[in-house]
């Protein structure tokens, strides 16, 4: 697979690794968050983190918009199946994230509920025009990089005056994260920024975090040669006491990102005044919404639906490990009440948490052994 | 914190319902297997976990059989699909003479099926199993989506031991031979449909699903040289005598009067315009017998709990059309024709 | 969430603005939709259905460059 | 004029349907099976027309193993349901180190299914036993209502003879030996998903569905002292070597850069957000060998059409918690656990 | 099962097969045509033919509503569920009937059609109420005995306002069929006359048969015994060359009949002034449809469907069946190419018709060898 | 088509206008629609979920007598 199977060589990861090794200064620590469950995921499947000198950790951070999504949120998605019997459409990644309740998607279809699984918001679309009949609402969700295909959807739906067809939004904004997490003073020497992200955004987003913060963001690609190049950027930074956006991943991102999908976003979304994280709490600015021009198709204005609050499993460390904080195994639930079969907290739910990655990939015996 | 086969969160058998991550292939379902198959049905072969059981067998003749089970509704008076399963398949090894030993069972399940129900599906099942001396040393589990499937559909296939110098087969029937009914028809087939909501009656029937080793065991024993045996399941007694003599080329001549109906069965039939010649059983059979022999049958039978009504309903007959006929208990004579018009599905 | 995938252009439909990728011989339909301009050819990254962004083959080149470099020369100082 | 078991219009193979007559144990169920499953599975066991196939058997140790088919859609490149059916319960009979040697049938239809199709499955099935040397002896119809199944569902039950000496079983694998995998993974699940309209992604994969029990006798007489068998069904690679660590207490340690796969499966798993070692197979097995033997068996396999991939992908080691764990390709090292996210639904 | 076994019983079907043995005149025939299916069914059912002597026989007469339905009924009702995507309700015995492309409801449902078998008409508004997204029709078929339960679900829907509910409507009339036959000259000594429709319209508006055609006319009740002991009045009164109306089934039908039941078909149905019959061809005013006040719920009017024009099978002899004037066993196609599995004429149709009993029941080896 | 069977009315509901009715054993509801007036214990006769008329119990037996009758006579001319 060409710009793929390049960034996961062996030999240039061992070169980088050495170089890498080379660098650091064995005196300090190097605590190194990657914001997105992409960059998460890499660094178990291949792991990336073995490959690095002792004293460098990678500290996993919030970019997973599946883990970050209130509980509250699913209890909606399944009172819209169940109240206003609609034809609820989401990616697969959301199909077994438990509510406040526990009960997933999953199950309300078990149940009888008409939840289907889509591949693109495309989908969704097909599934409106094929049963006119019948409410479809497309359960929306992700970060930037997502956002756009759902505004071409809302677009079209309009365009072909697809009555039936309607978005909960769920969509989320990295930045805000990102600021909200580093105001609370997370103890981290770097950041690996957002990869997919950004190839929408662009790296100027991320200025603050030099000129706030004091703090090297490098923009990082999701293949493992891409984080560890990113790595040494990050210690050569670090070294250099210098704190600069950098960009490891030109191939895909440039400065301003991609317009024509920003100018979509601006027309069709436009920003909540605040909303919930799971772990993080309300961050204001850090949500999208549907425009009032698309009213008509918002899920939320056309079938409204209270829920009861939700409370987080006592004992969850998400809160401390999407800051950085803590690791998955410094909570006492990872592995024991809390696995990806039965996740009880954010960084369980999606196969790109921090706490599902560390149980898939990352147990390895030597790490086992040692907690 | 160690890598186990299940999760961690029990299964909740009270509120929770199958989802499709239970035939995925990984922990849900191992979960499942564990929390519900292996612990009723628990025997050493099948607790190994092999995709496979192995068992040594005494030398001689096998007989293999299987039947899908589709019965609905799930539960009856006087049994359920899983009881049925064993059933079924224990009586088809029967029918060929056989001492059944082993089943396996393949359950394809709908996704949002309760799970409480499939462990009472299950747990009926090893009830079954272990009163007939049978034990389930295989299995396999799917799930559909919802609306691709129907609860729970029930796949048992059997083997057991044929004794020596046993042959029973349905070409064996030959004219005089006396064809005997091990009891009153039509009670399982009418007890499925007096489930049925929409059929709108009810009766005290009972299903009479049983597994008939024991007594073909018993009727071997005073007669081996026994011709055919088969047991009257979907398409009733009709279905069984025209399969029979079809297979034999003989006709049959039966008395009306000399077979049993339970007067529910009877007053059941008249309501729906059904025949309980047409009405399944899961707990009869009927014997070919030589005609010198059918006494010692009648008297071995009647000895035994689950042929205490046994009776010679006919004889058989030389027929080129192959033709079953009956004298009706009014004084006429007709032909007893497989079922054509009707259809009752999903009785068994 | 944000899994993303370069495939090549193997042919466009302007009317529906489609295309056809291929990924090492696996063939999928794509939004363009997202797209300003893009040509049989181009890598793109794909996600959800739609091209995202175009991959810069150039950049790409040089990034390799940069990691067989950082390897090779393994001394400090040598930043992309 | 003569009492015939079949109607006399023939079923219309082109354009006709099943019907729920169809499996209601009257004529028109002895035309399907004569039209359709005698005709194309016909041996002289299947055509007796009894409820249950009796045979001999050479003494010794017999396996036993099912599995229901339920893959969507039923027909693919590579295969289609009726061949999987017959390879998959041979592979889990071969896995035993049985020679497998005949199976039956239960095919749970929906109304309207087409009978062409109904034909062709039957047919594929009847040629996929012939290829293997077994035979399809006894089966099983029932036909539900519209809404209540999908198309066709098939379980398929064997029994094989275990060659004396013969002694496999997934708790037998010991640290040190050697894990063999027979070839490249993913193929079957890839070559399903491809078919599946909404993923929206077409590739030339085909299935690997094969019948491995000529694989195995080939293994085994090369090393008869071979640990455990295994085919990576559902839940791939990962799965089996979990549920093998399990049986028998240990760990293993395999190398990602010695397990093939087609880079087209490869792709297809990117594209998909999947990992081909969750990916099902229906023609591999897993092998653990002493680790002396590993190159005898090798060379045995190698000699094999179906083993020309087959390569040594790791080791069994001691390990408390049973973790499988690999060393990727790229350098790192990780844990390989059951796949838990996603959902590959009716696979097989 | 009271009422019904006393009429079933052995010994005193023998002594009047005695009685009737005596009676007859052994110089001549007695071709009694029994005008219902029920009678032809307990004729075959219990063997009542060989217990008649030689030149007494049983001609069997057109009283089988599903036999004489014309195959265009069929296709217009399977057009109903495939061009107007209507749910299709109907009783059982219609499910296999034939239209004139050979296809029947049940293969119309295999290739998706909505057709749901009934056993009340309650069933039917049921179906209706449950699914008010669409419509309902009931194929209405059934002579004067099942036209009062489709009167009362008529009047039930529009009580209610189940406005998805209608009424595909072929209820036919008994005494103009029987007059069609008598008139065309059927070949006939008396007539076992019908039974539970009796119980319906009363034993009045068959006074014609004896004034017009000057032939003897028995109430006869379904059970064996009432059969034979009609079959005996017949034969006395052939005897004594009387010919009126008698009633033998008193327990049931009085001359009146049910006025309640009469009051309600008057108001909820009007005549049509023809009706095709199969086999029989047109007759005048033979049928009913839905009064005006009730086009709401007329199928017909609501979901106009025009099917082509229909052919019977080639060689099938119902038409001179169904008047009386051969046996089934003289058609070439019986039990050749027309089977209850796969009917090809009426009165194969329902096991109500006359050759399909003859098929099911009537093959004693006997009679077989004789042809 | 015709079926129609004769049962006995073991209970009525008058809201619905409907009764329970036994067959030797068997129970089944009816709609009493099309009847003027039933009680408890009369015998109708069931068609399709109606009950289409009431059983006269004097006139079953005398048809029954007849019968008897004309068995025992195995005369002509004793007319029922
Ligand atoms: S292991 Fe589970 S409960 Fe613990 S921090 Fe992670 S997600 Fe939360
Ligand atoms: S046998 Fe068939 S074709 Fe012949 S008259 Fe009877 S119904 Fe018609
Ligand atoms: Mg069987
Ligand atoms: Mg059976
Ligand atoms: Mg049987
Ligand atoms: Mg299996
Ligand atoms: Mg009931
Ligand atoms: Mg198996
Ligand atoms: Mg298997
Ligand atoms: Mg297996
Ligand atoms: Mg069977
Ligand atoms: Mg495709």
């Amino acid at each position: 697979m060409k710009y793929v199977d390049e960034f996961r060589d062996h030999d240039l990861a061992q070169r980088l690794a050495a170089t890498i090794a080379a660098e650091v200064d064995p005196g300090r620590d190097y605590r190194l968050m990657e914001f997105c469950g992409g960059h998460t995921h890499a660094i178990f499947r291949y792991g990336v983190q073995q490959l690095m000198p002792p004293r460098l950790r990678f500290v996993h951070g919030p970019g997973c918009p599946v883990c970050v999504l209130p509980m509250a949120r699913i209890d909606q998605a399944i009172a819209l199946t169940e109240r206003h019997g609609v034809t609820l459409c989401t990616y697969g990644d959301l199909m077994r994230v438990p509510g406040g309740d526990r009960r997933t998607l999953f199950q309300a279809r078990a149940e009888g509920a008409d939840v289907r699984m889509v591949y693109s918001t495309q989908d969704a679309l097909r599934i409106a025009r094929e049963q006119p009949g019948r409410e479809v609402v497309f359960f929306a969700i992700g970060f930037e990089t997502t956002t756009p295909p759902t505004a071409v959807a809302l677009e079209q739906a309009r365009t072909e005056g697809l009555a039936n067809f309607s978005v909960f939004c769920n969509h989320v904004l990295t930045p805000p994260a990102l600021a909200a997490i580093l105001a609370e003073g997370a103890r981290i020497d770097g950041i690996l920024g957002p990869s997919h992200v950004s190839t929408l955004i662009g790296t100027a987003p991320y200025a603050f975090v030099p000129e706030q913060h004091r703090l090297p963001l490098v923009i990082a690609g999701f293949e493992p040669l891409d984080v560890m190049q990113s790595t040494l950027m990050l210690v050569r930074q670090i070294n250099a006491g210098t704190a600069r956006v950098e960009n490891q991943y030109r191939r895909a991102v440039s400065e301003t990102g991609n317009r024509k999908a920003q100018a979509l976003m601006a027309r069709v979304f436009r920003v909540r005044e605040r909303f919930a994280w799971r772990g993080l709490g309300e961050i204001p600015e850090s949500a999208l919404e549907l425009a009032p021009e698309f009213a008509a198709f918002d899920a939320e204005r056309r079938f409204p639906v209270a829920c009861a609050p939700t409370r987080e499993a006592r004992g969850c460390e998400c809160p401390a490990i999407l800051r950085g904080e803590k690791r998955p195994t410094e909570c006492r639930l990872f592995g024991t009440g809390c696995t990806p079969a039965h996740p009880l907290g954010a960084c369980m739910v999606s196969s790109e948490g921090a706490c599902a990655a560390y149980w898939s990939y990352g147990r390895t015996r030597a790490q086992v052994a040692t907690g | 914190m160690t890598n186990q086969p299940t999760a961690h969160i029990p299964l909740d058998l009270r509120h929770g319902r199958v989802e499709l991550t239970h035939g995925a292939g990984g922990r849900a379902m191992s979960q499942l297997i564990d929390g519900i198959f292996r612990r009723h049905l628990d025997n050493p072969l099948l607790a190994q976990g092999n995709d496979q059981a192995c068992f040594t067998v005494p030398s001689g003749r096998l007989a293999m059989s299987t039947d899908g089970h589709v019965v609905s509704p799930l539960f009856f008076p006087g049994g359920d699909i899983g009881a049925l399963a064993v059933h079924g398949t224990i009586n088809d090894l029967a029918m060929g003479g056989a001492r059944p030993l082993h089943l396996s069972a393949g359950f394809i399940i709908e996704e949002g099926f309760a799970l409480a129900e499939l462990d009472r599906i299950v747990a009926s099942m090893a009830q079954a199993a272990e009163a007939a001396g049978v034990r389930v040393v295989t299995g396999d589990t799917k799930v559909v989506e919802r609306g691709k499937g129907d609860g729970v559909f029930i796949t048992t296939t059997g083997i057991g031991v044929v004794p020596e110098g046993i042959e029973l087969s349905g070409e064996r029937a030959r004219p005089g031979d006396a064809i005997v009914l091990s009891g009153g028809i039509g009670e399982h087939g009418v007890a499925i449909l007096a489930e049925r909501e929409h059929l709108g009656f009810a009766t005290t029937v009972h299903s009479d699903s049983a597994a008939l080793h024991g007594l073909v065991a018993t009727m071997l024993a005073a007669v081996p040289g026994l011709r055919c045996l088969r047991d009257p399941t979907r398409g009733g007694l009709a279905a069984c005598l025209n399969e029979l003599a079809h297979q034999s080329g003989v006709g049959m001549q039966i008395r009306e009067a000399a077979i049993p109906v339970h007067p529910e069965v009877a007053a059941a039939c008249e309501l729906l315009g059904l025949d309980p010649l047409h009405i399944a059983n899961e707990g009869k059979l009927v014997a070919i017998c030589p005609r010198d022999r059918v006494t010692d049958l009648l008297a071995a039978m009647h000895a035994h709990p689950l042929g205490t009504g046994a009776s010679q309903i006919g004889e058989v007959v030389e027929d080129a059309l192959l033709l079953v006929q009956m004298e009706t208990s009014f004084g006429g004579a007709r032909v007893v024709d497989w079922l054509s018009g009707e259809q009752l599905p999903r009785i068994c | 969430m944000c899994l993303a995938i370069p495939a090549r252009i193997t042919a466009i439909d302007h009317a529906s603005d489609t295309a056809e990728v291929t990924l090492d011989g696996v063939a999928r339909s794509v939004s363009l939709a997202l797209l300003d301009s893009a040509e049989v050819g181009d890598y793109v990254l794909i996600h959800v259905g739609y091209a995202l962004n175009r991959i810069d083959p150039e950049e790409a080149e040089r990034t390799l460059e940069t990691i067989r470099e950082a390897g090779l020369l393994a001394a400090p100082g040598d930043a992309p």
